[in-house]
């Protein structure tokens, strides 16, 4: 509940001796204030370290560059948090961006307008997503890892299968415009990520269905206790799970000018390390949608400065393996110094 | 004096393009005047790499940049680069339908499968059985390899009994072959798109107690245990392209343009069949 | 500490027909038999004790009721009627509340969410449910004054329930089924984990669920508080009903050699 | 605990009247002993299913081959099992057995005897198993996916760095004869599949560390507060994941003759698949050791038979995901039914 | 029912300096309070009550002691001795048994397993713990003997603790602490899901585990017990000690204003 930290105490006889707000010492503040901010902080220490190392990393053209990578893993890694939120997983993403471009391509060459071609690429990518969920919730199946992982090989034998193994050139207009600059020199695509985000957050923030979510990532076997619709918010995640990777099938087509049975390469490790890199839990019901959005332009960060630097390709992956550690452990040490500073800050105030 | 900055961006981590880099390397080495920039993504499906490998390019100012593509989706982004000036040379394979290159260095593909079927066309006929161990799915190159092959047997109407992906990787070469040998007792050849699985092929034929010379073994990239392999008599035929020359001749192509000097359009490096007769020449 | 009110006088306010009953009830986990040919009913405005020892079958029993389990054999009536109960939201949407002993709290949730949780005050009301937007403040403002008419004293309203106590946590439960009890009102060992202070104000919760007209089934191992409470008792012993009684100060030794089966 | 159903009615008084084993109905009970026999149930189905489908499916050649194409996969899922029981996950087994193959290629060529080529190799991997437990326990991290994901970056990084992006043919004759055929016309990596699992199965059942397993797969809280060293016993479970990735190497190598940096591609996906499909639980605590060989099997079984029906590579994709649901949701009715009849069981004899 | 032995009679027995000693133990949690300044004793052969409302420190004082929480400030003390307890593993070494109030079973083991959780009988007795044969038999032996004395009703020895009926899981829970009992044993709420005759069996296991000359910590909020059993009653609310007395049927009362505070 979005309330200050000391309204507890006003209900019924005021259990502990609440620390009060306007003692509290300045420099523990800032200090605590800094920590809290999680992982936007290892975030920016990343991109200082960065624009040392790189003079072009800091340039408003590869600032750009880098939102415009990173907006297929923020989109997809937006869906794939809300699944993890209730515990579960969804290994299809990346096969489901190829398939849904691959139809979406062959749509257009049919003749189908922007609008249409849009509209069949989200519907494809949500359709992979629901019979994940209802596979998952009515096969009764154990975890979802199974289910996704057969429609992780089934959406890529379809889209190979359809695209005849090849890239198919050619999206219309409207979709191309995501991948050129739109304002403030940035990339349209970066306009449908805030977009999606700021839909998916007023969702899950502001609508019963979010508050489901957490209750069924939190302890499943009481939400049907509760009365909560568990198979059917279970089955939603997964259908905005896949909604997101079609919208990533956009983008990513705006991008390329085309649809390939390509795409998506190891998208699901990508956008599950960006989950858990921005502090969700696999346990469920714990994590925040901003900090996932975070992770995926870490890890997009991360890449770009690699390129820049011209890292060679086996050192790269060592780097980034190196890189990936270091963000978490920074921040397990952050939260660690963050409950220290509060127990402090408490014991001065008491 | 003003360096020239040119960037070359490869496939993948496997030999045939490494050797590419070093070439362009020694080039680079050899031309104090070129300041090479090189990049490469993860894997032969890595489109999402490149494109980002040619963006930082572009952010890092390249004057000119050598490309080997993975396919027609990072058109838009090469787009992108000759907008901001930049030649854009394609090293290996071509951009169907694209038409932002300065010029085109490579060995056609299919052309290359047509040599390879041109051989077995030698010593098969109508109705024999064939096995192909293809690569890895979807990418467009080595499709061309196996279609190109097809062709090259023109009127010896052969029958593919077994086709599987290897991935390129020896293990999946291992078993592939295994397995197409179980339900083929029968069988005449077997046709590998590239170099890695043809190791593994080997292996499993002299598991499967088949003698050398029972099998005809014909593949492609002439790397990776392949020129031991066709010295040990394991191996009949591979087709070799030459990524060293892909690699000199697209720096040098680059560089060229860049000043202002006339390249051709295409840039053929040629590809050639490996024998026993003549692998000296290929070690 | 406010009065208790006697319980008997409003057996008489209970209407004809029992609001729930329960038929030949049978179940069985695997070879284990932990309910067999059990019959219960209950009436509005009435506390039915539910005794037994360890094991016999009582958290089975409501559990069947409140629709996390499906009888084998036997049928539950609702004001008279014959009704499938095939999951926990089809009992909830019946009227029947349940504090479970196990209290099924989330607990990554605060107690505020989880009070309302399932029942999310929100709208407009023509959206599905899911899709309609949550009443923060009036939640949050509900949850204050459930709390304040309870006397539970939480550390504070904003943090999850994963870091209260055993007794914060039983008092929440509890405080959660009271939010929307209409017809019955199942508590599995309430006050189990509650201090002298928050027991109390349980049972009077109780007294004043069924005041308000509700069927309370009230599973406990305190005498006492059956004796001060229960309109009538129903003892089971290895899953079966042994024994049905009005509970007084008098026959609490005659309970207890029921329960024990001595 | 190894004690007959009713044994627990003896103690104290009999709270339960239990179901009496001479008076079992013969029919039903040889339907329970069917459907409990478990997955291998569902693995015999396919056997019958493929046998009618291929000539050459059940030729003794070809299950030979079977089981030398799956014994990597197979060693590397128990290791992977034992993770999965206490909640976690390696990703990293599929690089790990990279890197093996080309540090043991490498002290091949360095002129290191047969014996010390195997010890290199599954110490390699043993080492990057404990890398991976000692920074997921000491490190505090969430959760084992990321630091596990990084080592499989770094450990392929580094393989590739090593063999300079090639394969190194070559290795000892001892560990070729893995390759040969050895004794009944199996190769010898099956007997070492063996001899793994029986090691295994032994450890995890005799010995007091395979109980720590499941009880911090169990609950780690609980396992804590009884004193159980919990960090050691996962530490354990990621060196001996890694061991098996060593082992694994060694197979693989012996299979090719060579060690290579692009080894175990997706192993990871393969062995969870495995795990999972042999029914244990992402949630800790419950599976069995024998039921990870089926799954893994399974999976090979699978592969094999798409190539020997000359099934074009796309729709590969589609039969192998599709195939990979109809075993799970098999395995989820035959529990079910499983349960059904051992009610009706006790119902007849009550 | 075995009678009960008197427990005043006891505290004559208790060594001269404490077994178990905590001096000044503060715990914050973030910004509360749950315990300031506590500081309690026991000596062998006693049985010390700790009593307090729900939320007033009483687990997290066990779980201090316990090692499950580690003390802000102030000091445990064992036989007199300043003591390190960095880890619940410590404790048990130390000789310090605890039943949790959550019960902390593993679901997925069988009661037998979970008796010898961690302390497994294993052999041969040179090789490192884990790495040990388990000796089953043993096991098993011990398990059936130990739920013969203690009158527990199981329905099977080889089924999951995940099963079992609250209170079969509570005794499961008490039973295990017996196994080890050395030196302190701190029962935390064991009797709040039992019911009469479990109740009774557990009770006469707390004092034979008295009896035995373990310092026993009881933690409940069942008056009658605490006059039945408790050699002395220490009260907390709200983190403070705010009473210590001997506990008798004549200051049941005292001891009930101390707790709520009024
Ligand atoms: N891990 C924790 N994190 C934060 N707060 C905690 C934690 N554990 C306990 N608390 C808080 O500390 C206070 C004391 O809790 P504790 O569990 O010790 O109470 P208790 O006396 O055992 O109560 P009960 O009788 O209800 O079990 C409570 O306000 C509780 O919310
Ligand atoms: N899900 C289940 N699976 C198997 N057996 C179960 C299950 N739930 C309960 N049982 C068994 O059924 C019997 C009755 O259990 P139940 O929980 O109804 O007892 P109870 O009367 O509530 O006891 P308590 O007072 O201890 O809570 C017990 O023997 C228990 O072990
Ligand atoms: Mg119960
Ligand atoms: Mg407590």
């Amino acid at each position: 509940m979005p309330e200050a930290g000391n309204t507890g105490t006003s209900v019924g006889e005021a259990a502990v001796r609440a620390p009060k707000k306007q003692e509290a010492v300045p420099g523990l503040a800032l200090g605590l204030a800094l920590l809290s901010a999680g992982p936007v902080v290892i975030l920016a220490l990343l991109i200082v370290v960065l624009s040392f190392l790189s003079p072009y990393f800091l340039t408003g053209r590869n600032l750009s560059n880098i939102l415009a990578q990173t907006a297929v893993i923020s989109v997809v890694a937006m869906g794939q948090h809300l699944v993890i939120l209730t515990r579960g997983i969804d290994l299809s993403v990346g096969s489901n961006v190829a398939l849904a471009s691959v139809v979406g391509a062959l749509s257009f060459h049919a003749g189908a307008p922007a609008f249409l071609v849009i509209a069949v690429m989200v519907a494809c990518g949500a359709a992979v997503g629901a019979i994940n969920g209802l596979f998952y919730v009515f096969g009764r199946l154990p975890h979802p890892f199974i289910i996704t992982l057969a429609t992780l090989s089934i959406a890529k034998g379809l889209a190979l299968q359809l695209a005849d193994g090849r890239a198919i050139p050619g999206m219309p207009d409207a979709i191309d415009a995501l991948g050129r600059e739109a304002v403030w020199g940035l990339p349209g695509s970066v306009f449908v990520v805030a977009g999606v985000a700021a839909v998916l957050f007023a969702m899950a923030k502001t609508m019963v269905w979010g508050r489901w979510i957490y209750a069924v990532g939190g302890r499943p076997d009481a939400a049907l206790r509760m009365g909560i619709p568990v198979s059917w918010v279970l089955v939603s995640v997964y259908v905005i799970s896949g909604l997101c990777a079609g919208i990533g099938a956009v983008i990513l087509a705006g991008r390329t000018d085309a649809g390939s049975p390509l795409f998506g390469n190891l998208l699901e490790l990508d956008t599950i390390a960006a989950v858990i890199i921005g502090g969700a839990s696999f346990l469920g019901g714990r994590g925040h949608l901003g900090h996932a959005l975070i992770g995926a332009i870490m890890i997009g960060v991360i890449r770009n400065a690699l390129n820049l630097l011209n890292v060679n390709v086996f050192f790269q992956l060592i780097v980034i393996g190196v890189v990936i550690v270091i963000a978490v452990e920074s921040d397990v040490l952050r939260n660690y110094l963050e409950g220290r500073v509060r127990v402090m800050q408490a014991g001065r105030q008491s | 004096a003003d360096k020239i900055k040119v960037g070359l961006i490869t496939k993948f981590p496997v030999p045939f393009y490494s050797t590419m880099e070093d070439a362009a390397k020694k080039y680079a080495a050899a031309h104090p005047e070129v300041q090479l920039v090189t990049g490469q993504g993860q894997a032969a499906t890595d489109i999402e790499g490149q494109i980002a490998l040619i963006e930082s390019m572009i952010t890092q100012g390249v004057k000119g940049l050598a490309i080997t593509p993975v396919d027609p989706t990072v058109a838009p982004t090469l787009d992108k680069a000759v907008a901001a000036g930049i030649k854009v040379v394609l090293v290996d394979n071509g951009i169907p339908d694209w038409k932002g290159q300065t010029a085109l260095v490579s060995t056609n593909n299919l052309n290359g499968g047509k040599i390879a079927g041109e051989y077995l066309k030698t010593v098969l006929k109508s109705g024999d059985k064939i096995g192909i161990l293809q690569g890895v799915p979807g990418v467009p190159a080595l499709d061309d390899r196996v279609t190109g092959m097809m062709e090259g047997l023109g009127d010896v109407k052969v029958e593919v009994v077994g086709k599987g992906a290897t991935n390129c990787t020896l293990e999946l070469g291992t078993s592939v072959t295994e397995d197409i040998l179980t339900a083929n007792p029968d069988l005449k050849a077997i046709y590998a798109a590239c170099g890695p699985p043809i190791p593994g092929a080997v292996k499993s034929i002299s598991n499967a107690g088949i003698g050398n010379d029972k099998i005809i073994l014909v593949g492609f990239d002439a790397c990776c245990g392949e020129i031991e392999a066709i010295k040990s008599g394991a191996e009949d035929a591979s087709v070799a392209q030459f990524p060293a020359k892909m690699g000199e001749l697209g720096i040098d192509t680059v560089v060229k343009a860049i000043r202002g000097e006339p390249v051709e359009a295409n840039v053929d490096t040629g590809a050639g069949l490996v024998t026993l007769q003549n692998v000296k020449d290929f070690e | 500490m406010s009065a208790v009110p006697a319980g008997v006088d409003h057996a008489a306010t209970a209407a004809e027909y029992p609001v729930l009953a329960v038929r030949g009830a049978t179940k069985r986990f695997g070879s284990v038999v932990a309910l067999d040919d059990v019959s219960i009913e209950v009436r509005r405005g009435e506390i039915l004790g539910l005794l037994g020892d360890n094991g016999a079958g009582k958290s089975t029993l409501t559990k069947c009721i409140s629709g996390v389990h499906q009888l084998d054999a036997g049928a539950i009536l609702l004001d008279g009627a014959p009704t499938q109960i095939r999951s926990p939201a089809d009992a909830r949407f019946a009227g029947i509340e349940t504090v479970y002993q196990d209290l099924a709290l989330f607990d990554n949730l605060t107690p505020g969410q989880n009070f309302f949780a399932g029942r999310e005050l929100a709208g407009p009301q023509w959206l599905p449910r899911g899709m309609r937007f949550l009443q923060q403040r009036r939640m949050d403002a509900e949850t204050r004054v459930l709390l304040a008419n309870l006397k539970v004293t939480l550390p504070r309203l904003d943090a999850v329930v994963a870091m209260m106590s055993g007794g914060q946590r039983q008092a929440i439960a509890v405080a959660r089924s009271t939010v929307f009890a209409r017809k019955v009102v199942i508590l599995d060992e309430p006050t189990a984990a509650l201090g002298l202070r928050e027991s109390r104000q349980v049972l009077n919760l109780v007294a004043t669920l069924r005041d308000q007209g509700n069927a309370v089934i009230l599973i406990t191992h305190n005498m006492e508080h059956v004796v001060e409470l229960a309109d009538r008792a129903v003892v089971l012993r290895q899953g079966r009903k042994v024994g049905e009684l009005v509970p007084t100060k008098d026959n609490k030794q005659e309970l207890v050699s029921m329960i024990v089966g001595a």
